[in-house]
């Protein structure tokens, strides 16, 4: 018998746990010219903000050891182009949508959620929270765990579909701030978005990108995942979705076994577009290899050595 | 975009031209019959601490496979593929990016390379020969710091183009910058005519500037950090002059004279 | 002319800005076998808690991507041992001796920093406040500003000469917590301690480590470091030791340009404990030719892309 | 604690031995006069994405600087080992940890060898034939799962040492585990004796059980993941039967009987 490759978050199924990451796919159209995007679970889109953002200036990407640095900016079309250029490509994908989508005021997040709300082809929102709170100083939303229930419950008033809160590694407990945007009305958790970093060229004494810090994404940030979605799984019975440093079927699994009902896939489709393939194939592989029938028999299975 | 393929392939043959520079020929490719002058292959470092993939320029195919790339090493990438042994695997993504139009029958084409910009329009030069253009209409222009860095000189004297070298310090052809010959060719000549470049910073600046100023349509071929290559990670962008952002990768690597903030 | 190596970290004066990290070099006895002691700016011994521990039981260590992960549990002789059998060693010592304290209640890290206070050998003490608080439900104590600041004010009231807070940088804000020892009466700050991250094998479901979570450390951490050592340079005029993953003479001076006054080698002692050997020659080479005259023409002058 | 020494050597000689097995002697390696049997070396696989060093018994030195090891493609950092060309450059990190003691000239050694466990307890044989030691005081048990398990058979029947090959399948050898010819051999024999062993952990804890449950003493020597090797990282630690932790790279990986709890 063929495993049984389906999840199910919050109402919505998926046909397997794989999804990509935002920001690391655009909209899809480049993806969708490489591999069948029917491979995939869900398609994660690029933040959408409000208004059209450029994003920073260039170089906005370094390589690290396992892993990069980026300061891209949430470089975005802007939701009404999102509505108007993207949707009807998106529309007539094979495969699920979440749509990411971030903000600079709580405001934003709303208007941009309320527009979304009208189309169907939307299974569900993950709300970004890792963005700077330019009314509140800068402080990241979801940094604090008041800003992220507010942030939540507003949203949750204009989206009928499940929404996702995608946490950030960057806080003394991101249980704390799970607890605080369940409590806020989330229905699942994206866990995690990328680490702050920092890259210096010692020739030359500059920063390797236009920032001054990055996000730090790729291998070199496993560790810390899995340690966050097993914390969060432990203290929570939402669905999570497992994020950084999947580059292969073990770390998929890995994912899994920490509490990750599901999980996206980021900075190793630079490497390789065409990962989702290989690693749809050896799941099953590995899945009938160890008599697992269901994705279920695998979440949150590990043991403590 | 071309839907790009992701294969394995064998290093077939290695030859270290001088220096630091060397080619690489690997196969079987099996999008060569897609390859066009300008395309680039994105090149995996598997098991090394090398992150992300490196960037090549196609500097020819052959149609039963065989794919070449000719690099410098430049860092810590490019030095550890210079020791990949001949029979070694590399996976090659590609080929990626836009290829170069190619010019009017009619127009003198103009060529200035410089540094590792050499094998895209080296593969430029063969493949206009291929279609029928006349050698002679072909104007290749090769800067170099010394002769050290103009590398397959006899390949492209083979072509029947008109071969103009230069290097800084006068150790091979003309002494000088490339830019200066190119000029006066410009200056001097009153057919219609197109301009190819790809290499330095300072030099694509140059040809910018002169197809600008002599108002010498062309194109640039452009160079930029690429984590992905295929237009999904927005990593490799550069400023456009109207403001917005374009990806080097798939929005480029050949860009028009006059559409990017150089 | 030979540029001048030394700096200077609240009054004390080291002969390099090249340290051990603490738990990476026990108490000096292995690493003196291997090379010449003196090539050390300072050494930072193992922590040292009120009483001895044993640690976790193995394993307590698994390899990661560019990095390890470690649950050695502050294994340590305990003061009493560490004062009667390692003292007279490290007094020996060609080098500056700087020992790490570790407590699981403040009245601990006092009186350890107390009985230190009698041996003119110690330097400095290097406050781990990275532990969990017993008395306070296992929160560490450096993840909370207030802990911090009273954890400083204790110590400095027993031990005459100047302490360096050891930042965690498992905050949503290092720069709160460094205000906070700045406040309490830090001297320096030591930038960063370990990440916390988790490892599963996905052939056996068990975690590779004893603990669920563990200490990330080495190259991957880098990043994470580096900004965090320039965030805390860019809001306090106090001296900090950067740490984090430097295995190389590049990495020490990427460290200096964001704002390390001196660095603390860890888990790359692992790989090359000769290691400082080569980064001392390496470094005089590096300042020669950018015409650096002393380590503070290097440090700070990161310069934004 | 001997002084180690980190030494850039060359891959002299590559032996694929069997299957998975190879012998790789490196040269020059220059403190080989302090290498004993039991000594280790931790050796760097640079530019790959293995962080750590591995640690390899020595198999034998000789004294213008060869150092020999044997090893099995266990995992990764095995794998891409055994693709190194010969010619290569490996750093060595070592001579490590303690070493055998060998027995008293008057004891009969038994030596019980498993797997990888094999390397070291060969050099203490050929160690103690050079120091006098009459071939036929050293009875070599030597087990594995299949025939491909015993390597370098007749390198050992050379010493001229009592040679017990024992398979799991009974391919070569006595048929069963290596662990019964051995007790038998123990029940057998009044005279004093000495056990040393290296390999699974299955047969050091049978290893460990016959030299308490016989009164027989001797020396295990353990494996443990190494991060640093030479006793400065506290990852290596084993617990020890007295409730105390033992590093296993440098308070080892040599222990006596009845020491460690296995
Ligand atoms: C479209 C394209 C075509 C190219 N064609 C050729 C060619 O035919 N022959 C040749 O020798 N070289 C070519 N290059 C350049 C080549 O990719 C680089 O020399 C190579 O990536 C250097 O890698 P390294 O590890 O040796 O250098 P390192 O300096 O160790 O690493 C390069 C790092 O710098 C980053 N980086 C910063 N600026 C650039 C930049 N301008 N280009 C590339 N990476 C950058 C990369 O992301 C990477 O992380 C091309 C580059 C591009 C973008
Ligand atoms: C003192 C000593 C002597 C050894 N001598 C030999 C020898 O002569 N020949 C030989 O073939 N092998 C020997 N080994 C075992 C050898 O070191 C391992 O097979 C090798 O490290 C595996 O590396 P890998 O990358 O192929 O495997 P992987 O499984 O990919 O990596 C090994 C990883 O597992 C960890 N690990 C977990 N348990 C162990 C363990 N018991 N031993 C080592 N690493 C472990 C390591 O830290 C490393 O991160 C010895 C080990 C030790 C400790
Ligand atoms: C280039 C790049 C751009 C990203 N952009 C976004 C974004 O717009 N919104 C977001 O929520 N996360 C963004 N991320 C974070 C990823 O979605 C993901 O959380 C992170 O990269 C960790 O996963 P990885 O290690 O698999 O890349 C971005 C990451 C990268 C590398
Ligand atoms: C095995 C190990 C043990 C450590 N023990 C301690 C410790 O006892 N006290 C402490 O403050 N830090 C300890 N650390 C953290 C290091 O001092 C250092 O902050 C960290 O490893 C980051 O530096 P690195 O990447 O150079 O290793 C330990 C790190 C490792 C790898
Ligand atoms: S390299 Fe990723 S978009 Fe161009
Ligand atoms: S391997 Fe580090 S103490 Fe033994």
């Amino acid at each position: 018998m063929k495993p049984d490759l389906k999840v199910n978050i919050a109402g919505v199924e998926f046909a397997n746990p794989l999804m990509t990451a935002s920001g690391c796919c655009g909209y899809g159209e480049e993806l969708a010219d490489i591999f069948p995007l029917a491979k995939l679970g869900a398609l994660v889109t690029k933040s959408i903000s409000l208004n059209p953002r450029l994003g920073h200036p260039p170089p906005r990407t370094a390589e690290v050891r396992s892993g990069m640095l980026n300061a891209i900016g949430l470089a975005n079309v802007g939701i009404e182009k999102f509505i108007s250029d993207k949707i009807p490509f998106l529309d007539k994908q094979p495969t699920k949508i979440i749509v990411n989508v971030a903000g600079s005021k709580l405001a934003e997040y709303v208007e941009v959620c309320s527009k979304l709300n009208d189309f169907e082809s939307v299974s569900m929102i993950e709300l970004n929270i890792s963005c700077p709170n330019v009314d509140e100083g800068g402080m990241e939303f979801g940094s604090d765990p008041v800003m992220t229930e507010k942030s939540l419950k507003a949203v949750k008033k204009v989206f009928d579909r499940p929404i996702i809160a995608k946490l950030s590694p960057n806080v003394t407990s991101i249980v704390e701030i799970a607890k605080a945007a369940e409590q806020g009305g989330a229905d699942a958790f994206s866990v995690i978005n990328s680490l702050v970093g920092m890259a210096v060229d010692a020739e030359s004494w500059h920063t390797k990108i236009t920032n001054n810090k990055g996000g730090l994404t790729g291998p070199a940030i496993k560790p810390v995942a899995l340690q966050m979605v097993h914390a969060v799984y432990s203290h929570s019975s939402l669905p999570i979705i497992g994020i950084g440093g999947i580059q292969s079927t073990t770390d998929v699994i890995e994912f899994l076994l920490c509490g990750a009902t599901a999980v996206q896939i980021g900075t190793a489709l630079f490497k390789d577009p065409m990962l989702f393939i290989k690693i749809e194939k050896e799941l099953l592989q590995y899945m009938k290899r160890k008599k697992c029938n269901t994705i279920y028999d695998l979440i949150g299975k590990v043991r403590k050595y | 975009m071309i839907k790009p393929t992701c294969d394995d392939t064998i290093l077939e043959k290695k030859r270290n031209l001088k220096n630091r520079y060397f080619s690489f020929t690997f196969k079987p490719f099996s999008l060569v019959k897609k390859c066009k002058p300008g395309h680039f292959v994105q090149l995996e470092l598997p098991n090394t601490d090398i992150y992300f993939r490196r960037p090549f320029s196609i500097a020819s195919v052959t149609s039963d496979g065989d794919i070449e790339i000719i690099f410098k090493i430049f860092g810590k990438g490019t030095a550890l593929l210079a020791e990949l042994a001949k029979g070694g695997t590399v996976n090659l993504l590609g080929p990626l990016g836009k290829s170069f139009t190619f010019p009017k029958k009619n127009e003198q084409t103009i060529i200035i390379a410089g540094g590792v910009g050499f094998p895209p329009l080296m593969y430029l030069a063969v493949e206009m020969i291929a279609k029928g253009y006349n050698p002679k209409s072909i104007h290749f222009f090769y800067g170099g710091r010394t002769t050290d860095d103009i590398i397959e000189k006899s390949r492209i004297k083979k072509l029947g183009v008109n071969f103009y070298p230069v290097t800084e310090d006068g150790s091979y052809g003309t002494k000088g910058l490339v830019t200066k010959p190119v000029e006066e060719f410009i200056q001097s000549s009153d057919s219609k005519m197109r301009i190819y470049s790809c290499g330095p910073t300072g030099m694509l600046k140059a040809a910018d500037s002169l197809g600008l100023k002599y108002s010498v349509p062309g194109q640039l071929s452009l160079e930029a950090p690429m984590p992905c290559g295929v237009g999904i990670c927005l990593g490799c962008v550069v400023e456009k002059n109207d403001g917005t952002h374009a990806r080097v990768c798939c929005d480029g690597p050949i860009f028009e004279i006059g559409e990017i903030k150089l």
